[in-house]
């Protein structure tokens, strides 16, 4: 769809794509979101995170996320971007931009495409410490 | 009939594979296949909850599978 | 304060910077908003807008906008930029970024803020129209 | 005592003027102010609301005005 902008890269995801593709001259304001590595979990040092996906599944449980954000709330466009590969601290794993004509339904939308990802999107994360390896919320 | 599994995430440590041919009774469910599942790869009981997508789609356990079915294992997400 | 970013410039806002001065290895978020100029404002054509400020006021609030954000959620930086002078259709007047260890509170605390500028900067727009021009929210 | 008023936005056309001086009695209030602004410019009535800040913070109609306050008369704000 022309309003929606999915992508699943092993590139450096870039902030200001995401801008661009949403911004326009109809709306007032532009809510986004960019996930980044932090370099601690539960007390341990995180040295590298691992990202891979069930990428053609992934791409259109994202690409639901988009529809279903452009259908309950007032918005123009969307932008949802995931990278996969080697990620160090301070590395962008998602970004997400949304535009509306107001802020509030920018924010909303916004904030209910990063937590429905985090929910649905065949995604999965491998945390590196020094001492190891764990799948993230795999719970074994 | 014949249909392929996909492993990802931490199946893919547990099972020791990212794929496998599986050959199925007709009538089978999704349910059905996560018992054949956890009978052959039995460290696959040691996480409490997995979803399975039939050709990319998120099915539900009464879901009857049928031949060439690709079907995947998604351990809880972590994407994000 | 070293953990906020407070600006009002006549030069073109720049999201990178913003984005650059909040993002932490401690943090797994950043919240932003950006105000872009709209085209329309009821229904009328908008041809350019003129901020102005009481420029030491508006840095003053701006800059309790940021500590009572600091206070009220669990962020680790905040930056809120704010341009002056003439901007045409897409250009943009106010940037908000947050970044915190969890997204929650990124998204709670770049809303609060734009929220509450918009009540309290003492800063002013004059929206432009073909025929004529107009102080927004001066209902004189 | 002597004050110093600014206008902005909407108040700079409303009155003519970016900012003015003010000669007022001792124990002149906020309020009182507010009257003898309306009173000089009388196209100031025609906002049904403005704030004062005084030496750059918001005041409220009760404070006490001081000699060389800096007073600043504040429309509906826009920014954002």
């Amino acid at each position: 769809m022309e309003n929606t902008s999915i992508q699943i890269t092993t590139k450096t995801l870039n902030l200001q794509d995401c801008y661009n593709f949403v911004q326009d001259a109809s709306c007032g304001g532009i809510a986004l979101f960019v996930g980044t590595v932090r370099n601690t979990t539960k007390n341990k040092e995180v040295t590298l995170l691992d990202f891979s996906g069930y990428e053609p599944m992934a791409v259109k449980e994202m690409q639901k996320i988009a529809n279903q954000a452009l259908e309950k709330f007032s918005i123009h466009k969307i932008a949802i971007h995931h990278a996969v590969g080697e990620l160090k601290i301070g590395d962008i794993p998602v970004i997400i931009a949304v535009s509306s004509a107001h802020r509030k339904a920018a924010f909303e939308a916004c904030e209910f495409a990063i937590n429905t990802l985090k929910e649905t999107v065949p995604i999965w994360k491998k945390e590196h410490f020094e001492d190891g390896e764990v799948w993230v919320n795999a719970h074994p | 009939m014949k249909i392929q599994v996909l492993f990802f995430g931490i199946t893919t440590d547990l099972t020791g594979k990212n794929s496998t041919f599986f050959e199925l009774d007709s009538n089978t469910t999704v349910w059905d296949l996560k018992q054949q599942l956890i009978a052959k790869f039995s460290k696959l009981q040691h996480l409490h909850e997995f979803a399975i997508a039939v050709n990319e789609e998120y099915a539900t356990d009464d879901l009857n599978l049928i031949d060439s079915d690709v079907v995947a294992i998604i351990p809880p997400v972590s994407g994000g």
